[in-house]
């Protein structure tokens, strides 16, 4: 391996520096935008104090996409953008463009082309929101943790929703995100609805993998909970099935620490999260379902329970209420209620750290009947 | 010149000084003492005075650690306390305390206290706390040789006084005024106290637990004992229907009162409403913080349909940190509570003894073992209300009877996996 | 000890019970008083439904009181009310008549035999608050375990805020209590301002009263910082000095490990506690001086410290508006300028059990300048 | 009947389908092959089809842990995959992903984006993620063979693409569009996301630290990144003057805006009134929150004394609970941050690295140690604005230069007594 390095041979050069990629008028007008306006559901449009416009219009992605589908999309920006494009931090690509009359084919041919709806913008002093896209992560595609897909859930839900993407008719922002198994990879802690793949069978201890693949004391140390014994004889490990909350960190670990069970694994459902400071602080998301079953390929349990949350929000909200504010309001009783959900001791925290469980006790006696 | 200059100093200002109370038992027992009165510790609270000279001076305490001082069959009650200058101040060589239980809600009559003080005067210091920041009347310093003939003499009052609770018992319950005085009680705070007291005799007077165990009744949420900052067990009492509402009565106070500024705009969760003329509760809104109520006592009452809620497991910050009550029986019905708060507290105990650590109290506890348990424990479903909020992470334990079968499932039975259960001792039952 | 009792003889007949005390007119209306009014500071006027009539005649005591003084009450409860009398649980104690015209006398007897003054009590309806006495414990009057006194600084400060407890000229409720050690035998840990004795130097290990007292394992379990190490060859404890935070738990359980240093023990000042339900939840207090030092006798510094932030409080809380209401409107930040308090970091929590801690970090940015 | 029932189900719905990316990509790869490209890999996205269908059979994945893959000099930026059915379906057996550094705000050109596909339809799988979870290009899917050339390949790119981060070490940076296209940037995202991560690349790349370490950074606090809430050093602009105010446009959109109801009811500190004709915002008051701004673009603007605040320590619920960062610096102005994150930041990383516990995260990390070390190791001072609320235990540590001179701290020294600092290795300087 370290032989003559070519000519071309370079590391650590990093990513390409962002001006390089940016449109003429984005340079020009570089942190000099004066406002700007949605002016109908995808497509927004910036209004530079130099009097320069641009627009930015929005489509809906499925995240995992085809080289085909760049290209695609490729061509469309060449036609109608010089070639710039970019993508949001919810998975959505947006064409950008100085020309008022492009939009219309721009839209078209995108949803011709790669079947991508244009949508998911939202419109505060209107107070009309989108919903945008969900944040989430590799699922069965990719993962060797996951209790859930990721694609597919989403995919579920998005054809369920879809109408609020396309339009702007939700009372406030609603960020929804998925992710497979509770590594969290996505803002699934912190988002107005999420779900959560979970395991509810501890790990069922492959001794052959654990002696080959796995340093014992580093595997019991990962336990949250102290559920991991090394039994230094045998040269393996022995979990206590009544210690353990099936987080997985074990098997993220240690590959012979399986956690796997097709009927057992499944969704949570959390809400209430919320990452802006707009009106309300940030808010870590709360789990409202404890579990809900894999029911691939079109996981209908799961999806009418997203949606009746979601309804239950969206006719009942005002407007810029965002959920945590929402139930704030109204009051966690009246929540569980009105999107007619079972409370059940799942849902109070007992999670290994005490006190920070005990943040979310309620203190004093101010509830409602 | 004087032999406390620091305490000396003390009196100054309008509020009643703690030395002049000191002084004055000096005085009196000195007093009674040249009267022909049987004074045991005459000088006692001289001593205590020069004591308190030396720590004012030293900035430190000079009391020690206490030995095991009791009266014949009980367990607690007496703190002991010993003094390091000992042989300085041989008048406060032993000082130790003793909890008498008061009265629910610490009402008294003249000849119940002048029999406290006879006695006191005969066997103690001559200085009292009323009250200790539990409830008790506090008997403040004898010596041990007259503790027993002390509580002799206690036994014989009428009515007799009996002892409180210390070490890790239950501590001596105590009660807001409730229906005695207030018009918020929603419940009888006296008799229910009374009752709680009379029934727990035992693990009042004997410790026994891991730890101390305290039960405060406050007879509506404006907690006039503290209850829920200061008690392992608070009984708050509170309502399940509508606020009782005096619509005459609004309208008299709306002839002085700024109604939407200081009763409608502090409601925390907006449920009144004032048009000039009707005060309107949104009754499902409310959380019956009383704060309307405490404004317009004469229009609003407590609904019609009254309990308590309890509160579990406050303590102050050691050792894990001070804990305010949470909520771990949203309501018992009034004419339920004598009953329920035992069937309650009684499988809780049994459970804290079998399995709490040393010195961990009940709110530690559950800490501990979570709330599922403790719900199973004592055989009760979970309640939205018992939360602030749900849980913030996904690490939730299930029960083997919640899975669905699997082959999973059948692989770690045949392996003799044990999975959670909020069963207590299963097998042996 | 075991031989034959007398007949009087009996053990667990418990106290009193309360309907022997009682007042005649308490026991015919007992449950159905109709409501109250403050007709003076001090005084209340009870109403029962049957239109009978009661007045509780509040005064201050210093809690720590005399034989002889109780006789003088008892004394004047004889002649005023029927023998009737009780104390509040908050070391006041009220004296009990129907009799309109005897208040007067009543007040200007107790005051001038036992000099306790008449007060402490407060007008929800009319918004005038009256501070009530301070809850506190025994300090060096007779614990073992005290950084500070308890009566003499409850003194030194109700000698200050004495105008407050005979007028009702507060916005809201203000409860003050004061504990002498972190044990915190009262209600220091849920108060509005309240102050609490803290040790600054470890244990100084007596060896020899460790080796004839303590159980050596126990005594080092009960450290919430696992600051103690047994030596088991020498049959005594060490602390480590950077771990230990000086609780003075230690000392609680074994006698050989003091922790006083009359210099650097004192009082650590805290506020925005809360117990009742009124508009907010109770609150936990929080410190916001981490140390004054003992100044007997009457302890200047901290007088003034705690007039400083009374003041701040209720020169600028509104109607009804509690400590804790008050800062959370205007903020900690503008709370520590109102106050004249300095911020430094041993404000921010960095107790052991860390979630505890971090649900006191602020989250998001939103805060002010 | 179709090889893939179950995925068969999926497309339906008229949201964008990723079995039908799938699809187009195994058709486009084989079509590509047939007109002689080279392509390494042409039965790869047809092979994740079949695994994937067995996935949705079995309600389990079938990827197995990887090994570690990487490219030559580098520690990271590669997720090594593997199938449990390479057997059965070999085009998926490796399906390792590269993590590409996105240019900073997602900005593309399309030649940018030709010359990606290019290398991967030759070298990979045809699948990509826009984007991963962090901020990455995915390329999603190849073998451990072509791992080195498609990243020589992409060397050679114009412009060059280099890898991002996995592992134990610096992820890649992500920053919102900010002053690219938005008119709230308080700071220049792109900007220092570009520097940071040019600076950075050694941490990026190799894995070296006890646990990942993640900036994101926002151009104001609506926070288009979730830095707040998922990066260990989230940078999020803000402002410390007043709020710029145009009346006439606010007059403007009071024509059609219930300004009332909609803006100065829900400001949170009710900073803001407004009187039919003019709005005035009490800037001492105001926790710039963004809502006021975000709903009258046109008429209100953050101050001009720009800059960002520092909130440290986000990260999923593993292992301790999930976090969502707290403030760690207050504000740092626009013109110094690339200096002073630098600064703050470096040192965190040292004691971290010396003192961090394996897979402890540096939220979890300074739990453990305490902001008043992490403060002392970044030389600033506390700041009222760190926290929610000050402690609610006086469980506090001093340092021996905060005692008085004493007995007791003599007698300590006397015996070799260690008491608490915050200097770092003090000994050693
Ligand atoms: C494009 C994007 C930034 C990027 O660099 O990619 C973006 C763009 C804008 N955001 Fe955002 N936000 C973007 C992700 C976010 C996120 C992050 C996330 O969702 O993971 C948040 C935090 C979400 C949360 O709090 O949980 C976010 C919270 C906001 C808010 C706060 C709204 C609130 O009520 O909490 C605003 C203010 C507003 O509503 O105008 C905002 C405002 C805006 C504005 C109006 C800023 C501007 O002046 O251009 C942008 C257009 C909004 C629209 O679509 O109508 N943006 N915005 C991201 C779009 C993602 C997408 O495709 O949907
Ligand atoms: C006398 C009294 C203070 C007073 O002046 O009023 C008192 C005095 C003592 N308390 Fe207390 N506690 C007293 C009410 C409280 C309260 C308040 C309450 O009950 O409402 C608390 C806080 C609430 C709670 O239970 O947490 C309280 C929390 C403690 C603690 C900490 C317990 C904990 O779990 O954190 C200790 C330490 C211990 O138990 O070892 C303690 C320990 C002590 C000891 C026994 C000292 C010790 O280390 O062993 C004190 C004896 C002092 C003495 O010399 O007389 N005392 N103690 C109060 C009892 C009088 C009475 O019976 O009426
Ligand atoms: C006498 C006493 C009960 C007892 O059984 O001894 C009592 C008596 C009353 N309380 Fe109380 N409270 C008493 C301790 C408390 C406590 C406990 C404590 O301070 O440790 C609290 C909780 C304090 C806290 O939240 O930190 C307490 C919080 C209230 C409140 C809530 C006020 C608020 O805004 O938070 C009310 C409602 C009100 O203001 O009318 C209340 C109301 C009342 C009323 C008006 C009830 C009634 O209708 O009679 C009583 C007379 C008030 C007055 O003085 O004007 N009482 N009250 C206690 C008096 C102590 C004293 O001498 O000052
Ligand atoms: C690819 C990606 C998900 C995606 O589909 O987008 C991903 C995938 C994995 N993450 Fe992640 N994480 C990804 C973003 C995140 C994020 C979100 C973010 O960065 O904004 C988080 C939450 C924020 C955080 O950092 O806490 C996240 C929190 C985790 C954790 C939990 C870390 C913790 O401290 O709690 C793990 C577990 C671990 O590191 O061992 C993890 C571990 C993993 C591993 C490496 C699985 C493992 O156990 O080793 C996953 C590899 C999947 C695969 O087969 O490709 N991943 N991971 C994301 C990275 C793509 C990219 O570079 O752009
Ligand atoms: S959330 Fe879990 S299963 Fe999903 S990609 Fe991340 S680590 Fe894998
Ligand atoms: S899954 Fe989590 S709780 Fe269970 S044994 Fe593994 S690490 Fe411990
Ligand atoms: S707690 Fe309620 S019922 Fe009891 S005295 Fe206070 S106000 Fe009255
Ligand atoms: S009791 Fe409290 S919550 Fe209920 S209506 Fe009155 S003020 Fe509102
Ligand atoms: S607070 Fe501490 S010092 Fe004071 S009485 Fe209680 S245990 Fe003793
Ligand atoms: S004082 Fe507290 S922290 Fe210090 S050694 Fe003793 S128990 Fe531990
Ligand atoms: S975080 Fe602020 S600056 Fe960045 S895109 Fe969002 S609104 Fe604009
Ligand atoms: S930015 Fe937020 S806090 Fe500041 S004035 Fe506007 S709405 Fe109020």
């Amino acid at each position: 391996m370290a032989t003559e390095k070519p000519s071309w041979w370079k590391t650590d050069f990093g990513p390409p520096k962002y001006d390089l990629f940016l449109p003429e008028v984005v340079k020009k007008n570089y942190g000099k935008w004066a406002y700007h306006e949605v002016i109908r559901p995808g497509v927004i449009k910036r209004v530079a104090e130099s009097g320069d416009t641009v627009y930015t219009i929005r489509f809906g992605t499925p995240r995992l996409i085809s080289i085909y589908t760049i290209r695609e999309l490729c061509d469309i920006a060449d036609k109608y953008c010089d070639g710039h494009l970019r993508w949001t931090s919810r998975h959505n690509v947006e064409l950008i463009t100085t020309d008022e009359s492009k939009i219309d084919d721009i839209i078209k041919e995108v949803q011709e082309t790669t079947g991508f709806p244009c949508g998911g913008t939202w419109d505060a002093p209107h107070a009309k929101y989108g919903l945008s896209n969900i944040i989430h992560t590799q699922g069965w595609v990719h993962c060797h943790t996951p209790a859930i897909d990721a694609s597919g859930i989403v995919k579920a839900i998005m054809d369920e929703l879809y109408e609020y993407f396309t339009e702007m008719k939700l009372p406030a922002l609603c960020r929804i995100s998925l992710a497979c198994c509770a590594n969290m990879c996505g803002a699934v802690h912190a988002s107005d609805i999420s779900i959560v793949g979970i395991h509810r069978t501890p790990p069922l201890v492959d001794d052959d993998a654990v002696r080959r693949m796995c340093e014992l004391p580093t595997t019991a140390a990962s336990c949250p909970n102290a559920a991991i014994k090394v039994k230094a004889k045998e040269k393996t490990l022995e979990v206590d099935g009544e210690k353990c909350m099936f987080c997985g960190n074990c098997y993220t670990m240690c590959p012979g620490m399986p956690l796997f069970d097709p009927e057992n694994d499944g969704a949570a459902v959390l809400v209430a999260g919320k990452v802006s400071g707009a009106r309300h602080d940030p808010e870590l998301s709360k789990v409202v379902v404890p579990w809900i079953p894999n029911e691939p390929p079109r996981w209908p349990t799961l999806v009418s329970t997203i949606k009746k949350i979601f309804l239950a929000w969206a006719n009942n909200a005002k407007k810029h209420e965002r959920m945590i504010e929402f139930i704030e309001r109204i009051g966690w009783e009246r929540f569980f209620e009105l999107a007619d959900l079972e409370f059940s001791w799942h849902l109070i925290d007992d999670f290994r750290v005490p006190p920070f469980a005990y943040a979310s006790y309620r203190v004093g006696t101010n509830f409602r009947w | 010149m004087s032999e406390t200059p620091l305490l000396d100093q003390v009196p100054d200002g309008p509020w009643p000084s703690f030395v002049r109370e000191i002084r004055k038992t000096a005085e009196g027992m000195e007093k009674a003492k040249a009267e022909g009165k049987d004074v045991k510790m005459p000088g006692c609270a001289k001593g205590l005075l020069k004591q308190l000279e030396i720590s004012y001076k030293d900035k430190k305490t000079h009391w020690k650690h206490g030995g095991i001082v009791s009266v014949v069959g009980y367990g607690g009650g007496v703190i002991g306390r010993y003094s390091d200058l000992g042989e300085e101040i041989p008048e406060v060589h032993h000082f130790h305390t003793i909890r008498v239980n008061q009265p629910a809600g610490w009402f008294y009559t003249t000849k119940a206290l002048r029999q406290l003080c006879d006695a006191w005067e005969k066997w103690g210091s001559g200085l009292t706390n009323m009250h200790g920041s539990t409830g008790d009347f506090v008997y403040l310093g004898t010596k041990s040789e007259h503790l027993q003939p002390l509580f002799e003499e206690m036994m014989q009052m009428d009515p007799p006084f009996d002892i409180g609770g210390s070490g890790s018992d239950l501590r001596t319950p105590s009660a807001c005024m409730g229906p005695a005085l207030c018009e918020f009680a929603c419940y009888d705070t006296l008799d229910l106290c009374y009752d709680l007291t009379m029934e727990y005799q035992n693990e009042l007077h004997r410790p026994m637990w891991p730890y101390k165990f305290k039960f405060k009744l406050s007879g509506c949420p404006n907690d006039c004992v503290a209850a829920k900052a200061r008690s392992d067990f608070a009984i708050i009492g509170t309502w399940k229907d509508d606020i009782q509402i005096d619509q005459e009565a609004v309208k008299e106070y709306a002839k002085w009162m700024d109604i939407e500024n200081e009763v409608v705009k502090l409601c925390p969760t907006g449920a009144i409403t004032w048009d000039g003329n009707e005060l309107k509760i949104d009754n499902k809104n409310c959380v019956r913080c009383m704060h309307c109520i405490n404004k317009m006592p004469k229009a609003l009452k407590p609904g019609k349909e009254r309990g308590a809620t309890v509160c579990i497991g406050a303590k102050a910050p050691c050792v894990e940190g001070a804990i305010i009550g949470w909520v771990a029986i949203p309501f018992i019905p009034a004419d339920k509570l004598k009953e329920r708060v035992k069937e309650i507290v009684e499988p809780l105990w049994e459970w804290w003894d079998d399995e709490g650590k040393f010195r961990e109290r009940v709110g530690e506890f559950l800490w501990r073992k979570g709330m599922g348990e403790f719900l199973r424990v004592i055989g009760q479903d979970a309640d939205v209300r018992m939360i602030k909020h749900p849980r913030t992470n996904p690490f939730m334990y299930f029960e083997k009877s919640e899975l669905r079968p699997s082959k999973v499932v059948e692989e770690h039975t045949k392996r003799g996996m044990k999975f959670k259960t909020l069963e207590r001792e299963e097998e042996e039952e």
